[in-house]
């Protein structure tokens, strides 16, 4: 079986995001199995791993990059950042607010 | 558990709307047998009549199965006039009843009146608003961008089926038990089990769920297509503005429909499986459910106003026989007013006891999508400065729109207004402020569209004397209708108000009545011009296409269109690229060669999804499980067996296209070029007099 | 059409370089379609996490999020998920350099499996949960915990069938044009599960067992 | 935390109330509603533009003020769109014509500054009205505020004042010139209060409390009603309210006081069947606490599957 460099290249974008991913995972998972910091700063560092791996996935799984190529996709998913952001941003404001003021 | 338990889940005697009226045999069942009666009979006449003509082969393999757009498009506006019909009965209705019901029970119960508001809202919005204008994007979209057709042709059969499918719902609600009473807000803790057990609630569930898939496939379908498939040299800044804002709705569809879906889910939740998201107790809140159907609800009334604001676009630009003034003012504003949509949810419910900088963030946020809509509204004014206007039924209706829809904006920016907001929230100051933005604004586009795109579907125009009287209907009847229920608003007249116990009140309901009777006059107008306008066909025939002097790609081609659009994809230099065309004279050519065109062949498989889900939800409203079951399987069913065909395209061979095309330039060869006085007369074939 | 150039066709997996420019076009808008689809379901999941967030609390005096998650379990499923991501992945690459339809199918296989495995674990804390009461009857809580999760399971769910269809697809036409599209659109698919679960055990499972 | 409390109503719960009794029971109220609107005359002198306290007096101002800024910049539209269209038509030869005329740069520093800077004055206006106007704000008042709990029931209004101990169903007597708070809750599907002439809304929502602050100018009638549709009973759930003097206010309190009825859990359960009622009725005294009960949905609610004979009895 003849491997060519670009099935090599392809090989190892897929084997580095996996790794990642599970690297990333085991890190939020030892910061909450180990209480390594007050709870409030371990929810932050769990979002923030988060927020790293699914850059990691769109990067490695799913091939979305700054280059000139893919720009379509990525404009779509900048824009639905946008709007999910608005609706779960706003959302939490909105009802935390309210349950705050009736309870 | 009978075996009919089994067979008809909770259906019973009873569930029928004749036979409740037989036993209970007051005015308000009897109106609501009528109503039955109407639906069943239409039904049974349509399908006699249908039967007796032969038509049913024609109708299955030249329309229900078609997957083109055009036809799709308008089957969309025929299954939406068809519940027009039934909406705006029942806001006639709705109105007769407050004239009436002052300090008495009126013609129609609380609960019969209840239902009337509710379908009365839910049809318009989804069943009439969303399918004309999907409906109109369908035909003209692709023609303005030079597409064979929509990126997912198969999809948008799927689509279209989902929505009738939807309405089908809505229409057996009359038949069989009752729709719900809580609005087309459908707000819990109202709807839950605990308070509303019948099925009411369950069919708007379903219906509203099958209508918003629709909506998001097409949002997809059209967002795609604009994104991926206009024709070379068709750059963003070259699209006509009608396509901007179909392609801003598309975005607003994609993104505002899944809350609703999902606050849709939810209540189902409630009500199916006893969970607890909205109810009274075990932790439900209702605000959740409140907070996500603005979160649809407010994009949704853009969603109906931003196609109409692209037609008028293109009215005023073709009857002003001008170029449209501030191209990139109107396309920033477009999208200013589409993402600013997705920021001002909360003015639903300023009086739901958030603290006050949140209310205010949100105010002003709503304050500001004014801004876009001005510039808009400028724009289409300078368009006309310098112009020549014929002021023609679509004109009349631009122009009584730009008028009237301002009154709708200034209320709009009162109800922005939250210490004003606490006093007319629920009144029917606010009922006044929407129908001021949906009938001006929404309607009278569709109307202004439907005029000026007739000619090109059709090949013939439409009656100019009875558009002119179907606009004074409309027009005057809009303010009388209207205008009263700002005052009354004003006066803390809650909306919803079966009966009113203030003689004062009369006058005004009075009015408000005569009004209402004139909109519906404008309705039976709108029919009426239609018949004589196909009575008089043979004098308003324009076969080679241009009847108004327009500008965009879609009046390149023959009246109506063949089936492939376009017999060469164009090449685009500029805006406005027919006009363009024409002043250099490289419109009514021939093309170098002709190619095959391949285009997909019709499918039964978008109407076997679309009833096969409908059954489906039937089944889950009435807990009919086996038909829910049988339902599903064969829209899942279906979709699989197809996606094993792949057999799905034919091809027109080139000399087809060439002969076809050749045809029609000799016709435009023929014709004498009409001066743009002249374009109402008999004389205009299509072909209009290049006068810059 | 608009501009599509040679690297806008770089998604592993695409490798139609000796079509016609038409055909490459026109999957390229199947793709991108198919990512529409996407970023609506995303917000739809976002929609749920909001109210999620907004309900932590409402557990009716019945059991907690501390009470009834298990690390463990939690840390197998995130395992599973990502592994067949992986595979997967390898399924794509043996399109791509067209290792054949039986490459193909093998990793297509593997993915079905190690899918299959995470959502026997999910229901199988499914179950656990309900024997200790909480159910999604139980509370507001509960309630959106089920609905959350299980729409995420769901959709796995849904690509498993998928996976099935693509397999027959395959013995029946090999990796022709469409089926390469579905391949490609469903590889999407299971990506994307990926990136919602991702959100799923940092918000509600380790927010959950955070004390 | 709320328990679990609410027994599922079965199916059609509302549908069949009887017409005629609800007929007969319009009632008092009603009646006197509707003299007063006649006396009033005009349908505005039902709403906040005839206001009767402070808050609905400001938020008459702050309507009369958008509206006219509003009016400026809406006016020129609705006259330059008819006359631009008629100046231009095609049949007017004299008018020039530029088809290819499509942009100015002064036009669009006129059609999009000016509307910012409205929408900015506005803006600035509307935070300092919000603010003050939030219905949780106290009035600024040299005398405390009379608490009253607000409770929404299918189809009708029930209010305990705390400190004196009654409450009264569909009729809410209230000191004027002295500021009132209200605490709402709802026993049932969610509801809005609103009084036009008095103050504006807020919604009343079970197993929650909202606030809601306002006074009473002068003494004299106003009415209230529920603005969020709710069911049959609907359009019944109004109710007078009646602004009294001082001395009046005591003295009304303590005739209630007098009354017999005791507002406790059997009480408020019979209450809060779905009924509406004919006349006002009065509580002389009410369970200590029973407003907490109600929002925690300690206290069974009413049961639909009754209601057919559910006939408020008390
Ligand atoms: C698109 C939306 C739409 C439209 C067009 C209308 C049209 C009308 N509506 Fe209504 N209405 C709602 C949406 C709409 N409505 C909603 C959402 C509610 C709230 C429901 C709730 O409370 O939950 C409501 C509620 C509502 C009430 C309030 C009841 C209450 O709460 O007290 C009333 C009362 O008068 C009313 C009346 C009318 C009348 C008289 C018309 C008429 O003016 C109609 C005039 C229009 C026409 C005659 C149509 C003309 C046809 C065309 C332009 C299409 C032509 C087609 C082709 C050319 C192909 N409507
Ligand atoms: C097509 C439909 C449509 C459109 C276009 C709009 C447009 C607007 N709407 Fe409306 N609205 C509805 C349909 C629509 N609305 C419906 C259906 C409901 C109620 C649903 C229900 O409860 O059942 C509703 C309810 C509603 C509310 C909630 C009220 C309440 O429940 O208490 C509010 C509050 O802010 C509001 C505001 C506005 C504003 C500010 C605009 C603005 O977009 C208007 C902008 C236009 C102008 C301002 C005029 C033109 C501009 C100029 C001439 C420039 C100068 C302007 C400035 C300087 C400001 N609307
Ligand atoms: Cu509703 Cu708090
Ligand atoms: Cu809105």
């Amino acid at each position: 079986m003849n491997i060519s460099p670009s099935l090599r290249r392809d090989f190892l974008t897929y084997a580095l995001g996996y790794g990642l991913a599970i690297v990333l995972t085991g890190i939020s998972f030892a910061f909450v199995f180990y209480r390594l910091l007050v709870p409030q700063a371990v929810f932050g560092v769990v979002l923030f791993l988060a927020v790293i791996q699914i850059v990691v996935h769109m990067r490695c799984f799913l091939h979305i990059s700054l280059k000139q190529s893919a720009r379509s996709d990525l404009q779509l998913i900048l824009f639905s950042t946008l709007i999910i952001i608005l609706m779960v941003g706003g959302t939490l404001i909105v009802v935390l607010d309210q349950n705050a003021r009736m309870m | 558990m009978t075996i009919w338990h089994i067979l008809l889940g909770r259906l019973t005697w009873s569930s029928l709307a004749f036979v409740r009226a037989w036993r209970d045999p007051t005015l308000s069942e009897l109106i609501g047998a009528a109503a039955a009666a109407i639906a069943v009979g239409g039904a049974v006449v349509l399908f006699g009549l249908l039967t007796y003509l032969r038509a049913w082969r024609y109708l299955w393999s030249e329309w229900l199965t078609s997957l083109d757009h055009k036809r799709i498009g308008i089957m969309y506006m025929v299954f939406a006039g068809v519940m027009l019909a039934r909406a705006l009965i029942e806001a006639v209705v709705i109105r007769t009843q407050q004239a009436i019901a002052i300090n008495n029970q009126g013609i129609v119960g609380p609960e019969h009146f209840a239902e009337l508001f509710s379908t009365h809202g839910t049809i318009m919005v989804f069943f009439v608003g969303m399918p004309l204008l999907i409906g109109l994007m369908n035909y003209v979209m692709p023609l303005q961008i030079g597409s064979r057709d929509v990126a997912f042709p198969y999809l948008n059969s799927i689509s279209l089926w989902l929505t009738i499918g939807g309405g089908i719902m809505m229409m057996a609600s009359l038949v069989v038990g009752k729709f719900s009473t809580g609005g087309w807000s459908g707000y819990p803790p109202y709807t839950e089990l605990a308070f509303n057990g019948g099925v009411g609630p369950d069919y708007w569930i379903w219906s509203v769920s099958l209508s918003s898939l629709g909506a998001l496939m097409t949002g997809i379908n059209f967002a795609v297509t604009i994104y991926k498939f206009r024709a070379p040299g068709m750059t963003w800044m070259r699209l006509p503005l009608f396509t901007w804002t179909s392609l801003c709705t598309s975005i607003l569809m994609i993104f505002a429909v899944p809350p609703l879906t999902i606050a849709t889910l939810m209540l189902a939740a409630d009500r199916y499986l006893g969970m607890h998201f909205f109810t009274n107790d075990l932790g439900g809140n209702m605000m959740n459910f409140v907070n996500l159907f603005w979160l649809f609800g407010h994009p949704e009334v853009y969603i109906l106003i931003l196609p109409p604001f692209g037609v008028y676009s293109e009215v005023v630009s073709a009857y002003s026989s001008k170029e449209l003034y501030g191209y990139t003012s109107l396309v920033i504003a477009t999208m200013a007013i589409a993402i600013l949509s997705f920021t001002v949810w909360l003015h639903h419910f300023f009086t739901m006891g958030q603290s006050a900088p949140i209310n205010a963030f949100f105010g002003i946020a709503t304050m500001l999508i004014g801004i876009p809509t001005g510039v808009k509204i400028y724009d289409w004014i300078w368009t006309m400065f310098w112009g020549e206007v014929r002021l023609n039924t679509a004109m009349l209706f631009s122009i009584g729109f730009m008028v009237t829809f301002v009154i709708g904006g200034m209320s709009g920016i009162i109800l922005a207004t939250p210490p004003v907001d606490y006093m007319v929230h629920n009144t029917l100051f606010l009922i006044a402020h929407f129908h001021n933005m949906l009938i001006p604004g929404m309607l009278y586009g569709v109307i202004a569209g439907y005029y000026y795109w007739f000619p090109k579907a059709f090949g013939f125009r439409l009656s100019e004397k009875w558009g002119r009287r179907t606009f004074f209907c409309f027009f005057v009847g809009f303010y009388l209708a209207f205008m009263p229920l700002y005052v009354m608003g004003l006066g803390g007249v809650a909306r919803r108000s079966q009966e009113l116990f203030d003689p004062t009140l009369r006058p005004w309901t009075i009015v408000a009545e005569i009004g209402a009777l004139l909109l519906f006059t404008g309705l039976a107008c709108i029919f009426i011009q239609l018949y004589v306008s196909i009575k008089q066909r043979h004098q308003t025939r324009v076969p080679v296409g241009d009847p108004w002097d327009a500008r965009g790609l879609e009046w390149s081609m023959s009246a109506p269109p063949p089936e492939y659009n376009f017999a060469v994809i164009p090449q685009v230099s500029r805006r406005d690229a027919f006009y363009w065309r024409k002043k250099y004279d490289g419109a009514y050519r021939p093309a170098d060669h002709y190619r095959d065109i391949e285009l997909p062949k019709n499918s039964m498989c978008g109407i076997l999804v679309g009833m096969g889900l409908t059954a489906c939800f039937f089944g889950f409203v009435w807990h009919i499980w086996w038909l829910a079951f049988l339902g599903f399987a064969v829209a899942f069913g279906t979709a699989v067996v197809r996606s094993f065909n792949r057999d799905v395209n034919r091809v027109i061979p080139a000399a087809e296209v060439a002969a076809h095309d050749r045809r029609w330039l000799d016709r435009a060869a023929a014709a004498r070029p009409i001066p743009r006085h002249l374009e109402l007369t008999p004389e205009n074939e299509g072909l209009a007099k290049w006068q810059g | 059409m608009a501009g599509v150039t040679e690297p806008e066709l770089r998604h592993a997996g695409l490798n139609l370089s000796d079509d016609p420019r038409e055909v490459r076009e026109h999957v390229e808008s199947d793709v991108f379609g198919f990512w529409v689809f996407l970023m609506s379901d995303a917000v739809m999941f976002a929609c749920l996490f909001a109210v999620y967030a907004t309900v932590r609390h409402a557990t009716a005096g019945g059991p907690t999020a501390a009470d009834e998650f298990k690390f463990h379990s939690a840390i197998w499923e995130t395992g599973l998920l990502l592994t067949s991501s992986f595979t997967y992945g390898m399924v794509s690459i043996s399109m791509k350099h067209t290792r054949g339809r039986l490459w193909i199918a093998a990793f297509i296989v593997v993915t079905f499996c190690v899918g299959a495995g995470f959502l026997k674990m999910e229901a199988h804390d499914f179950v656990t949960m309900f024997h200790d009461g909480a159910t999604p009857e139980r509370s507001g809580y509960f309630s959106c915990f089920f609905v959350l999760v299980g729409m995420h399971g769901f959709h796995v769910f849904s690509g498993l069938v998928w996976m099935i269809l693509m397999g027959i697809q395959l013995a029946v036409f090999g990796p022709d044009e469409r089926t390469k599209v579905n391949l490609i659109r469903l590889g999407l698919f299971w990506h994307f599960l990926d990136v919602i679960w991702v959100v799923i055990f940092s918000v509600v499972y380790l927010q959950g067992l955070i004390r | 935390m709320k328990r679990p409390i609410r027994h599922a109503r079965p199916a059609t719960p509302r549908a069949h109330s009887s017409r005629a009794r609800l007929l007969t029971r319009i009632g008092a109220i009603m009646a006197s509603l509707a003299a007063l609107s006649l006396s009033g005359c005009s349908v505005l002198s039902r709403g906040f533009l005839a206001p009767g306290g402070p808050v609905a007096h400001a938020e008459r101002h702050e309507f009369f003020f958008v509206s006219v800024v509003m009016l400026l910049v809406i006016g020129p539209v609705i006259l330059l769109a008819p006359l631009i269209a008629w100046h231009y038509r095609l049949a007017n030869t004299k008018s020039a014509f530029r088809p290819q005329w499509g942009f100015s740069w002064i036009l669009e520093g006129l059609i999009w500054i000016p509307p910012t800077i409205i929408v900015i004055v506005l803006a600035v206006f509307l935070v300092q009205r919000t603010e003050q106007l939030d219905p949780y704000r106290a009035i600024p008042s040299n005398l405390p505020p009379l608490q009253v709990d607000v409770v929404s029931l299918d189809w009708k209004w029930l209010f305990i004042y705390p400190e004196l101990h009654i409450a009264s169903v569909n009729q809410l007597i209230l000191p004027a010139n002295r500021p009132v708070h209200m605490s709402l809750t709802s026993g049932t599907v969610m509801q809005s209060l609103l009084m036009p002439r008095l103050a504006g809304q807020i919604y009343a929502m079970t197993g929650m409390v909202t606030q809601l602050n306002l006074a009473i100018s002068e003494p004299g009638t106003y009415w209230g009603e529920n603005a969020q549709y709710n069911g049959d009973g609907f359009v019944k759930q109004k109710f007078q309210v009646m602004g009294v003097t001082p001395a009046d206010f005591s003295h009304w309190v303590a005739s209630v006081k007098q009354t017999p009825k005791v507002l406790d859990d059997k009480a408020y359960h019979n209450l809060s069947q779905e009924s509406t009622i004919p006349q006002p009725i009065t509580f002389g005294t009410v369970e200590p606490g029973i407003f907490a009960k109600i929002v925690h949905q300690v206290i069974p609610p009413g049961d639909a599957a009754k209601h057919e004979e559910a006939k408020y009895d008390g």
